[in-house]
């Protein structure tokens, strides 16, 4: 096995386009076969994170998708400056890198024939931080599946509040679990999906208080960082703390669906949630 | 804990206090002197105070002799009924809460509470609250909703307990429901930050109508250490971080996250505890008697406006 | 010490028409001083049982208690014969022996001039328990509090539920439940005083769901009994466990009020809890 | 865990395994023995089922071999969705719970789990939930509502789990605050007793509409063990007190604590899984059916009379 591993390592190196390495277990896998699992390790069943786009593909039916508000984008509302330079200049430039306006792209599609909406967060976004223009554009797209009672899904990925709007960031948890509360009275499904890693500011609002919160397998869901904690009770934590696996446990999880099961589960919950003519007989 | 910036007030205020102590007894030694010092300090603190930078404030809304919930409960609420428990699990002390009575107003006040001794202090864990606090203060609201009182938040945290088990039991998600919880509830709600407010264990109970803020009390995403450890990889960088987060009264009024700001005497609250309790006090019985002639589905539209207009730039589709 | 322990016992064994013992921490109390104290040890604070007119006449305003539904008695809806005889004979004997028709007491009367509807229980009634007559008595008067809007306060003090009465018992929480979630939709305060004991059947129902869960300070307030606990988990439980300081401590009491100051606490409380003219001017 | 009562049955039950063993390839040797056994042991099983003791009931209530909720879910529903958590503690799994569609009815299912093997019963803790579970359960429900789909709810418990921890995290305000919920919530709620009804542990997910009983199921105030044990002071009494509480459902129909009783096939659910799972389908959907047509707010008010009634002896005022 040592031979074999060492050897595949050499193997990575000397084509290391062929290869991608796992980045839990560090296992090397090939691309393909990387791909063809959803970017779920086939050693140790990490799943890593996805782009919007590869999410999308995921979920809703064939060309289904149509986004909304696309063109709700990044502010900056406080003119922040940090060692680093400007947050307008960095927020520029990942919107050109990746091509995304904002770290959340919303809008309507189907599964399984069922009209949704959905938001889907991309951590490559500012780690999927929550900006003003990711709440408004999860405010945006709640009210749209207010408007049409369509069920509303997030898939939530992010690192918490995005600290260079400073406190207008803080206001996007008020202003989206609002707008997710609106949902709630008029009896509209709001499905959470919580996936690698779901933290802060957007653990402690809309992510948590699905009518379902759903979790992808391994997925690190907390308020607060591993290290602040460490600190503040001068211990060390357990290894599953705060895995989807340990929320599971504590009670804040309905269940815990692999990405490969997703689009089913989500095939086979919708017909509870929402009123048609085959319902209930 | 002095404020090193008040290094020349502080000195003033020890000569006041030395010459009162040595001509005590008698009336008229040292009067004149002690007038004029008293005249000097009063000069001194609004030179100061008009120019606090924003670091200097967050070390002003910490301070240690600034009003807390219990001083606010002892000197401007009458019939005060504490009421504890979450009904789940525990009674947190970080946050409290209970029927009060605020110039004849009946409320339901709840608020961080922080302590004054290192006990208090470490009972109720410096008003770092755990999520038994937050499911608490979302009880005492459903209460006032029935009973059709209107709730008063103080908030004044450094923020939510990062714990072990506050994780365990939900932290994240006792702030998320009572953010959610908050944007509905049929009664008016008052929001006043009267010390630090500390990121997402102030906004869990900081969704409001009326958002208040004493001036030199300060509200945050994060903490400005935080935010300096992270962005400039350096603690201590703090002061430039509190600058560039904008977290003082007059910053958060001009991005309308608050809607009033009560003044401070010169030399901060710490100084002049009972006159700033008695403006919190003003303020908050205005902005009661305003939206308690607010029908509650009206009430409950503008309170979602009024949060989802933050955070939006520009004409939106909606 | 010992000695005038001893001899205060000798005295007490001498004259004991003029000694009380403290249930609770033995110590001997004479009968005025114990009676003056509202029945409440001065050594340990201990609180001890009342009797419901002991009840009323600390709780509310003098002469303004009006009883309802005294002709509502007990039953035997399973002709129940234990050991010892019939049920119906030995609930005829206690009706007798203390001139109560069930385990509680209903009615209106004023405190501080502000009307209320209680219901008190009397635990000298077979234990306290939760027959179909008390059971009733608590539904009818939580029908009357709703009916005319006033505050509606019991005091509990039970075993549980009666056995006696089988099924039909059991059938009683979920009936007082039912009058008491009524209040709540109609937003009538209901106020639950908690005294020693609580326990089985009515913690479990209609006295732990107050708007505000009070209890007299030490009262025994649990689910299961001590013993049937040490038995399930083979370990000896803490001495202050089920006490009302544990339960406020656990987040299931909402105050701890001692005897003396309960008409003060309950005078103080309801102007919050009902609309007036002078109400939030 | 045989029952002794059952002895002669289980005697021709024995002998025609041996029978079946012994002429296995075969197919008709020993047929017609086998088939005059068959016979016999049905006639046996009717006798013997006829004129249980209410203490036999109890332990056919209890057999290890009588469907459990994982067997419903297996067999009497399609498209379950188990959801989990009390969203405050834990998830308890002596109650589970989630979407299920019986005979092409969307509905929540809740339940009682007591687990087959020795692990699962310790997990679930042989049926006795803690708070978590009832929480849960509420949890559901209240989904349901809003979803408007109907609550069904299997009981079978011993109790709920007299637990030191279960009293710290308020096992008594966790069914209470359940009985007063239920007796609200806006959408038609099945009861089925499927096995043991145990005291609080079985009402706290036991208010409903229709409440309905298996033929040999029991519910109880109180086990005829603890009864006997505190009025008779001998808890080898079991037999008396389990005669003496009324535990059996042709009692508690006349009592009209139940609306309808399951027969179970001859020899008990225990020994016809299938037949007894597919009556229990067809009485679900049967009530199902008929409270879907009756308004919410006629569904809660029947409800409640219906729960008030019980107890009610004579003519009272109201
Ligand atoms: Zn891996
Ligand atoms: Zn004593």
């Amino acid at each position: 096995m040592a031979w074999f591993k060492k050897s595949k390592n050499n193997i990575a190196e000397e084509k290391p386009e062929l290869w991608n390495i796992c980045p839990s277990c560090k296992a090397h896998i090939f691309k393909e076969e990387w791909a063809a699992g959803l970017k779920v390790c086939p050693k140790c069943n990490y799943h890593d994170r996805l782009t919007y786009q590869e999410r999308i593909d995921l979920l809703l039916d064939d060309g289904s998708f149509k986004e909304i508000n696309a063109e709700v984008s990044t502010n900056d509302p406080i003119n922040f400056i940090d060692a680093k330079g400007s947050y307008a200049k960095k927020a520029a430039a990942t919107k050109k890198k990746i091509n995304m306006n904002e770290a959340v792209v919303t809008g309507c599609g189907n599964i399984n024939d069922i009209p949704v909406v959905v938001a889907i967060m991309d951590f490559r976004f500012m780690g999927g931080s929550l900006g003003s223009g990711t709440g408004e554009k999860i405010l945006l797209a709640a009210e749209y599946a207010l408007r049409n009672k369509r069920p509303y899904i997030i898939f939530s990925a992010s690192g918490g509040a995005r600290m260079h709007e400073g406190i207008i960031s803080l206001m996007q948890m008020a202003k989206t679990c609002a707008a997710i509360a609106r949902l709630n009275k008029a009896g509209v499904p709001y499905f959470s999906v919580l996936t690698h890693p779901t933290t802060g500011g957007v653990s402690a609002s809309f992510a948590t208080i699905g009518d379902l919160n759903i979790a992808e397998p391994g997925a690190l869901i907390g308020f607060a960082g591993r290290r602040v904690i460490e600190e503040t009770i001068k211990q060390k934590l357990p290894a599953d703390f705060q895995t989807a696996e340990y929320l599971l446990e504590h009670g804040f999880l309905d269940k815990i669906v692999a990405r490969k099961d997703m689009k089913d589960f989500f095939a086979q919950l919708l017909p509870y949630a929402i009123k048609s003519p085959k319902r209930r007989r | 804990m002095d404020l090193d910036f008040e290094a020349p007030l502080l000195d003033i205020e020890n000569r006041i206090a030395e010459l009162e102590e040595l001509g005590s007894g008698s009336e008229i030694k040292f009067r004149s002197e002690i007038t004029e010092l008293r005249r000097k300090a009063k000069s001194i603190s609004k030179k100061i105070y008009k120019n606090l930078t924003p670091w200097q404030t967050v070390q002003v809304a910490r301070h240690k002799d600034r009003p807390l919930i219990n001083d606010y409960i002892k000197n401007i609420c009458s019939n005060f009924i504490e009421l504890h428990g979450d009904r789940c699990y525990g009674d947190d002390q970080g946050i409290i809460g209970g029927f009060a009575t605020i110039g004849n107003r009946q409320v339901m006040l709840i608020g961080h509470q922080k302590g004054k001794s290192v006990e208090e202090n470490l009972e109720c864990n410096f008003g770092m609250a755990n999520p038994e606090g937050y499911r608490k203060a979302l009880r005492l609201m459903r209460l006032a909703e029935r009973y059709k009182l209107p709730v008063v938040s103080l908030i004044d945290t450094p923020g939510a307990y990062p714990g072990l088990e506050a994780e365990e039991r939900g932290q994240a998600e006792a702030i998320a429901r009572n953010l959610a919880e908050m944007s509905q509830l049929e009664t008016p709600i008052v929001i006043v930050i009267t010390g630090e407010g500390g990121s997402g264990g102030a906004i869990g109970i900081g969704v409001g109508d009326s958002i208040i803020m004493l001036e030199n009390a300060v509200y945050s995403v994060i903490s400005p250490e935080g935010c300096a450890s992270i962005l400039w990889r350096d603690g201590s960088k703090a002061p430039l971080a509190a600058e560039a987060l904008k977290v003082t009264s007059d910053e958060l009024l001009k991005l309308k996250v608050i809607d009033e700001i009560i003044p401070e005497p010169a030399g901060g609250a710490h100084r002049a505890s009972d006159e700033t309790m008695m403006a919190v006090k003003q303020t908050i019985v205005k902005h009661i008697d305003r939206l308690k002639r607010v029908a509650p589905t009206k009430l409950i539209n503008k309170r979602y406006e009024k949060f989802a207009a933050l955070g939006r730039f520009g004409k939106k589709k909606r």
